[in-house]
């Protein structure tokens, strides 16, 4: 606990650093009413996933179909709406079907006890290989207004994106269930070994496929915020993505061998990363030196002092 | 009833129009103007941004490059945004997704950024004007008659196309079917588009897919530069090489070898960097408020001379250049 | 090859695993090292084998000193070990396992395959036992396992071999081979260290010993200056008697009964009941299958056939939940791997199975959780700096505790203790006896596994005896001495 | 060699089927076509595999392979020779990075791989700069690498099985070949029967960046075309093949051969998909379909044998 505190509170000085130091290079403009609404736009739907995400690694397991789903999400967005689906209804559907794609990550791990690493690598190519057969090529763009407003506008009379509002509530939602709830507990107890959870009485299998569930709707959701925000569905939406929120994920402090971070850590990396990403590029840096940046953090968040202890070697 | 798609009321309200365009306003000098491809790494756009420069450095602005590592639908927005919050006059876009890029678009006009789309379009609301290539009639004819006169006038082909949902090559490839349904090319079969997403060796390999899957193939249009150069590098290592024909759009530099050594007739282009120097005017003309976009309106391109605004706030680069092996010396690019 | 180790102490964290102790082996002689669970000898081992790097202390070989930084330098100077725990690479073959680290090789580097699998072959020969050495290692029983061990501390022609409880799985032929081929390696000038329980193993294969308790040195010295009950006392410090105060209780109502469980390949047909204020044990060598029992009645392994049943009413089978909410607790025998969650608070082990009651609508009311883990430390006389450290860095016996704590907690009717004092001290192993006595008393059912014959007899009512999966005797508390249960468990009779 | 053959025989059913659909699949061409396609990915499967079997896994190849590539290829017009060994070199150098943060660092390798795939990457954009190299920079010889042949056999696929062999042999008849199984299969027993466990994972990180390197010279000689982003995404495809080529995922067991087959096996599915007219759609679909009912078929194949073995030593019979 307290060692994590303190790879947060380095977080948290990162965080300051990128705003101050963005701020002075750029002459003032990044934390703008519109700058602070671009980068919020920019990390939201990494840092939605992320969350889900930060519980099933706690559990020490991972998801890496997060951002096919995504797209598998918008790609039936389009379909549905093209079809004449009303949207009230294409929103709630899609998040069952996201639900569903992490209910087959859940049973391939938890029923066959098959490696959630494999798992995904193989689901991550199926879920995005639907997006393609039900969306095709096809990109379906004219939804209306009232729904995109969602992702291109601030929530009135602030600079709030209303995707960031979403994501805070989830935030909280998804802080109390880690940290507060017997859920979480066991989450962590599974995470940190599993063989006492499970001689404690904790269900580790059934646990296991509720968070991949959780991450499948949740990563619908974000191809929902997705596809409002670029008012574009397609099936190609968000790819790549994974490896992106995964990173947050670790740069937050989580353990990959499981058992132990918090969402707190998690949320200050999300804004470290998407915040450090816009400073650079409104800086006129390179979007190599992003990508090259990026990937020293999570070097250095691995060196850091607060992880020190890791156990020396175990799975991937 | 709830949102459906038939009662949307669709994207309405275009862009601000700023008031009547003054064709004998001065030229603003010192303008900013942010050049946006598709990709960074892309070298046809690293031509077009060197025409960009040229001209932007003739008329007295500032011209810098920036934009994503992958050709990705969303990944043009945080720069779209960033020049908006950068304060940039105006913007030269090459859209990966025309939709995509809409709002954050018409948010930046909203701050009086300019916007001048090249190469593939945004929806049409969301920008001031668009330079084309060359019509998509002329490009798409031109195509189908390369490839005719290549095989003789009968046989199967295919296309070997950009990404799945690429603007400007679904508007060719619909030109090109057309085409195909004259009586001139009756004899005529196409039998399959494919894509390879820009990507060069996902466009290698899919020609080697086409090549085994249709094995009575006659020849292949690629009308993108990194699919035609892909595909003739498939060709020259491989038994098809002289019984296939290709024609695409490519860049003489990426094709002569091909041209030379007889694994590609003949291919046609613009020139890229004309392309990039007549968005700039375009944006400066925008800019300094000698036209608005509406058709009609005239404005000066250096040596490229004058051109006029077409419908829908196109305006045609000219007619695209043909290579063969006996002119493809002659340029450099 | 002599080898000295001289005031070497160990700890790790709050357990002081060895003080200040010294160990000489010579060559031609085996030397016993003896003490109850958790006196240092496996630490000891491990430190003579280059696993641990001591707090302090010198080793000396053949008189000039040295240093062990790693297992493979204390390879290189001629030192094979034979750990407790099996240190098998499961995927690979068993005449791999054998070879490991030091192949038959041919021309070029090759490894030769051919030679190795002859070796593996000529050291079970010379074992006297079959196995194939083209399986893999995944699947062995423990004794075969064991076996493997041996074979492969045997292949290097080491100077000096140590072996750590080999002989715990081994039945009487095979201990009785073990014990030629260790015999001529010593004639042949290798020094032997050796670890058993079983005293009159050590005098018969002894020819010094030296005995630790709780980390600490206690005597040296040639085995035929001392008696079996003269080492013991020296091993456990005190009388025996003074070591298991079971109360004796009227046994109630019949608690937990079990009928007819099998698991396919590891027991079958067991059929017992435990009584209210019970202590039922179940003996048996390692391996028999007693902690496979347990587990499967407790619901942690799913049971191919028969039923459990809790006063009368069945439970449902494979499911600790189940189990759990019938009233049964289960303290199993791998404290650090399957009862406590190392990295986590005191507070928070001791809460674990208990999280439905520390909580509303799912929300864990922190300040309960508090009460309940501070209680029971109280209760069980917990020696702790802070409810909110990490359970890792208390000793063995708190641990031990903790998981106690964890399971009383819940005041179940049925408790299933297994190993319930392995690895820790005395005066820890006296205050479980205590409790367990005490829950008793207060009608709890007990269901006791431990490898220690004494503490069996000492606290059990009744004791039954598992062989090869089954249960093939059953002793009164009057009835059961140590040569019948011995007798029942390996099927020979015991000495 | 029971998984060996699984694969030999899904590849022939599916070369069979495909035959019958299109007669050209089989023709020297079409053959040929097959195995190139593979031949990079199986390349790097070889460093993959070593990697994955020590329970460790190297997810930075992709962007290894684009670094030495673009590196390659921009040093050729300095000195051909010294391209191809800078472009090694480069491997080499990456793999040692990694190597010594895994193996010698004790970090977890998704984390540290994961990190210095986009290190790799962005060096890679900083070099490139936007620039393309194309065919008519490189030399023909050099070129002729990537789509010649001798004796009807590709360069590259002769390549690819030098390369294979060498692994396969080190893997399977040498000690420190054989130790990294042990690794994988028990981490902490390996230590204790004396393996230098941190110096063998580093020797397996460098060989997987050196091969990665080789693969990114060969990119360059066979695509004759490089950009900053090839190799992208190529880290999924590679343990994909790792896996249904039957090295398990925690380690311990696998061949390189297996993950090479594998390889083929999964290119093969895509050619043949593309030949039969599957709609190009579905491809990606029923690729991560057979991926996920590879590692199920693995697993109670597994679990059966490991039911056989139990019962075995107990000699219970129920
Ligand atoms: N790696 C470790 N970390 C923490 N404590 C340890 C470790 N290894 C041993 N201990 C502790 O050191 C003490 C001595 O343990 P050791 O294994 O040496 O006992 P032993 O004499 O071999 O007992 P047994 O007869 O049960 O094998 C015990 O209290 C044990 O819990
Ligand atoms: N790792 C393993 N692989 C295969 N079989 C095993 C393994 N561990 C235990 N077994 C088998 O399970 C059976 C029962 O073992 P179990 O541990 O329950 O015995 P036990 O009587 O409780 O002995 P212990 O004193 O070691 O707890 C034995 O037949 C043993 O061979
Ligand atoms: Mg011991
Ligand atoms: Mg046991």
């Amino acid at each position: 606990m307290k060692t994590l505190l303190r790879w947060e509170s380095a977080l948290f000085v990162l965080l300051v650093l990128v705003v101050v130091g963005g701020s002075a290079a750029t002459g003032g403009s990044f934390l703008t009413d519109r700058g602070a609404f671009n980068v919020g736009s920019d990390l939201a739907v990494m840092a939605l996933i992320a969350l889900p995400l930060t519980l099933v690694i706690v559990a020490a397991e991972i998801d890496l179909s997060v951002a096919s789903v995504l797209g598998l999400s918008s790609a039936l967005i389009g379909v549905l709406w093209n079809d004449g689906w009303p949207l009230e209804a294409i929103l709630p559907f899609v998040i069952v079907v996201g639900a569903v794609c992490g209910a087959v990550n859940g049973f391939l791990v938890t029923k066959l006890g098959l490696p959630s690493l494999a798992v995904t690598i193989g689901s991550l190519a199926l879920y995005r290989g639907l997006a393609f057969v039900v969306l095709g090529d096809k990109a379906v763009a004219d939804f209306p207004d009232s729904y995109t407003q969602f992702g291109t506008t601030p929530v009135p009379g602030t600079w709030i994106p209303y995707p960031i509002v979403l994501f805070v509530v989830l935030a909280v939602v998804f802080g109390l269930l880690l940290h507060a709830t017997t859920f979480g507990r066991a989450v962590f107890a599974i995470g940190a070994n599993e063989e006492a959870a499970r001689f404690s009485g904790i269900r580790v299998k059934r646990t296991k496929f509720i968070l991949f569930v959780l991450t499948g709707a949740v990563a619908a959701l974000a191809g929902i915020v997705y596809t409002l925000r670029f008012a574009s569905a397609r099936a190609d939406n968000g790819t790549g993505l994974e490896l992106e929120v995964v990173t947050a994920v670790l740069l937050g402090g989580v353990s990959i061998f499981g058992g132990r971070g918090t969402i707190g850590g998690v949320v200050l990396a999300t804004l470290v990363l998407g915040g450090l990403t816009d400073a650079l590029i409104l800086d006129d840096v390179a979007t190599e030196v992003v990508t090259l940046v990026t990937g020293i953090l999570l070097l250095a968040s691995v060196f850091a002092p607060a992880v020190t202890h890791r156990p020396t070697r175990g799975t991937p | 009833g709830g949102t459906t798609k038939n009662n949307s009321g669709g994207d309405s309200g275009a862009g601000p129009t700023s008031g009547a365009a003054d064709p004998n306003a001065p030229t603003a000098k010192d303008l900013k103007i942010t050049f946006l491809p598709k990709q960074v790494n892309n070298p046809y756009f690293t031509v077009a941004q060197g025409g960009a420069e040229k001209a932007a450095a003739a008329l007295g602005e500032q011209l810098k490059a920036t934009g994503p590592s992958s050709a990705d639908a969303s990944s043009q927005v945080t720069y779209i945004n960033t020049a908006a919050q950068q304060g940039q006059n105006a913007l030269l876009l090459a859209a990966n997704d025309s939709n995509a890029v809409a709002p954050a678009l018409k948010a930046a006009r909203k701050q009086g950024m300019k916007v001048v789309t090249f190469d593939s379009d945004a929806a049409p609301d969301a920008r001031d004007v668009f330079i084309n290539q060359a019509s998509s009639q002329e490009i798409a004819a031109g195509q189908v008659k390369l490839i005719s006169d290549a095989i003789g006038g009968a046989g199967e082909i295919a296309i070997l196309s950009a990404t799945a949902n690429a603007t400007n090559q679904n508007a060719w490839i619909a030109i090109m079917k057309q085409e195909l349904a004259k009586p001139a090319y009756a004899k005529i079969t196409l039998d399959e588009i494919a894509y390879g997403n820009d990507d060069d060796q996902t466009s290698f390999q899919k020609t080697q897919g086409l090549l085994q899957a249709h094995p009575d193939l006659k020849g292949i249009i690629s009308p993108t530069t990194v699919g035609v150069a892909a595909a003739a590098r498939y060709l020259d290592s491989s038994s098809y090489k002289g019984k296939v024909a290709l024609t695409g759009l490519g860049t003489p530099n990426q094709m002569r070898k091909f041209l030379q050594d007889g694994t590609v007739g003949s291919i046609a282009l613009w020139d890229p960097a004309q392309l990039g120097a007549l968005a700039t005017y375009a944006a400066v003309a925008l800019a300094s408020g000698q036209i608005t976009g509406k058709q009609g309106e005239k404005f000066k391109a250096g040596e490229l001379g004058e051109y006029t605004v077409g419908a829908n706030g196109e305006v045609v680069l000219g007619p695209p250049l043909t290579f063969t092996k006996d002119n493809v010396d002659k340029y450099n690019f | 090859m002599r080898i000295d180790l001289a005031e070497v102490s160990k700890s790790f964290g709050a357990v002081q695993a060895l003080r200040e102790v010294s160990l000489t082996l010579v060559p031609g002689r085996a030397h016993a090292l003896l003490g109850e669970n958790g006196a240092g000898k496996s630490t000891l081992i491990k430190v003579l084998a280059g696993v641990h790097r001591p707090d302090a202390g010198r080793l000396l070989l053949d008189g000039a000193p040295a240093r062990f930084a790693s297992p493979a330098d204390a390879k290189a100077a001629g030192v094979a070990v034979i750990y407790q725990e099996p240190t098998l690479f499961g995927d690979l073959s068993v005449a791999e396992n054998v070879a490991m680290g030091r192949h038959p090789t041919r021309r070029g580097g090759m490894v030769d395959t051919a030679a190795m699998r002859e070796q593996a072959e000529r050291l079970f020969e010379r074992l006297g036992v079959d196995i194939d050495p083209r399986r893999p290692a995944r699947g062995l029983s423990i004794a075969d396992q064991q076996l493997v061990e041996i074979a492969k501390a045997l292949s290097s022609d080491a100077r000096v071999i140590v072996m750590d409880e080999p002989t715990a799985a081994l039945s009487g032929a095979e201990v009785a081979r073990l014990f030629g081929v260790v015999g001529a390696l010593r004639e042949h000038g290798a020094a032997v260290l050796f670890v058993s329980h079983r005293i009159d193993e050590v005098f018969e294969l002894c020819q010094d010993a030296t005995v630790l308790r709780d980390g600490g040195f206690v005597w040296s010295g040639p085995l035929d200056e001392q008696t079996p009950d003269g080492v013991v006392r020296l091993m456990v410090g005190r009388e025996l008697a003074a070591l298991f105060p079971k109360q004796d209780v009227v046994a109630g109502e019949t608690v937990l009964s079990v009928r007819r469980l099998t698991r396919e390949g590891v027991f079958t047909d067991v059929t017992f009941a435990v009584r209210a204020g019970e202590i039922v044990a179940l003996a048996g060598l390692v391996g028999a299958g007693r902690s496979e029992i347990a587990r499967a009645v407790f619901g942690v392994d799913r049971a191919d056939a028969g039923e459990v049943l809790l006063r009368g009413k069945r439970i449902r089978a494979g499911s600790p939940g189940a189990a759990m909410a019938a009233g049964i607790g289960f303290v199993p025998e791998d404290r650090r791997q399957q009862g406590l969650v190392l990295a986590a608070s005191i507070e928070r082990n001791t809460a674990l199975a208990s999280l439905n009651r520390l909580s509303r609508f799912g929300f864990i009311r922190r300040s309960a959780e508090r009460a309940l883990a501070r209680d029971w430390a109280v209760r069980l006389r917990l020696t702790f700096a802070r409810l909110s450290d990490p359970v890792g860095v208390l000793s063995g016996g708190n641990q031990q505790k903790v998981v106690l704590a964890k399971w009383l907690a819940r005041q179940p009717q049925v408790l299933i203790v297994d190993e319930p004092t392995r690895g820790i001290d005395v005066g820890a192993k006296a205050e479980v006896h205590r409790l367990l006595s005490e829950l008793a008393a207060q009608g709890v059912a007990i269901l006791m596994i431990s490898s220690e014959l004494p503490e069996v007899l000492g606290m059990a009512d009744r004791v039954l005896v598992v062989r090869e999966g089954r249960l093939v005797a059953e002793f009164g508390r009057a009835e059961a001495d140590e040569e019948r249960v011995v007798l029942a468990a390996t099927g020979v009779a015991a000495g | 060699m029971i998984r060996e053959l699984g694969i030999l025989i899904a590849l022939a059913v599916v070369v069979a089927v495909t035959a019958l659909v299109n007669t050209l699949f089989l023709s020297g061409q079409g053959i040929r076509d097959l195995l190139l396609n593979a031949c990079l990915v199986a390349l790097l499967t070889v460093g993959q595999t070593m990697v994955v079997i020590t329970r460790n896994v190297d997810l930075s190849v992709g962007s290894v392979l684009g670094l030495s590539a673009f590196v390659t290829a921009d040093t050729f017009a300095v000195n051909p020779v010294l391209a191809i060994v800078v472009g090694l070199v480069v491997g080499a150098l990456c793999g040692l990075l990694n190597g010594v943060l895994v193996g010698l660092g004790r970090v977890p390798s998704l984390v540290v791989t994961l990190g210095t795939l986009s290190v790799f990457r962005g060096l890679d954009f900083m070099w490139a700069q936007g620039r393309q190299i194309n065919a008519a920079n490189l030399p023909d010889g050099f070129l002729a690498l990537g789509s010649g042949s001798v004796l009807g056999l590709p360069y590259l696929v002769i390549i690819t099985v030098l390369v294979l062999a060498v692994a396969a042999l080190h893997l399977g008849s040498y000690r420190s070949g054989r130790e990294l199984y042990a690794i994988g299969s028990n981490p902490e027993a390996a230590v204790l029967v004396g393996i230098p466990v941190g110096r063998r994972v580093f020797t397996t990180f460098l060989m997987s960046g050196t091969v990665a390197g080789l693969a990114g010279v060969l990119a360059v000689a066979r695509y004759g075309t490089v950009d900053a982003t090839v190799g992208t995404g190529l880290e999924l495809q590679v343990i994909s093949a790792v896996v249904v080529g039957g090295v398990a995922i925690f380690g311990g067991s696998g061949t390189v051969v297996g993950a090479a087959l594998g390889a083929l096996l999964l290119s093969t599915i895509g050619s043949a998909l593309e030949v039969v007219h599957i709609a190009q759609f579905w491809q990606q679909a029923i690729t991560g379909a057979l991926l996920i009912a590879a590692i199920a078929l693995d697993r109670s194949v597994a679990l059966r044998v490991a039911a056989r073995l139990r019962r075995q030593s107990r000699g219970v019979s129920a």
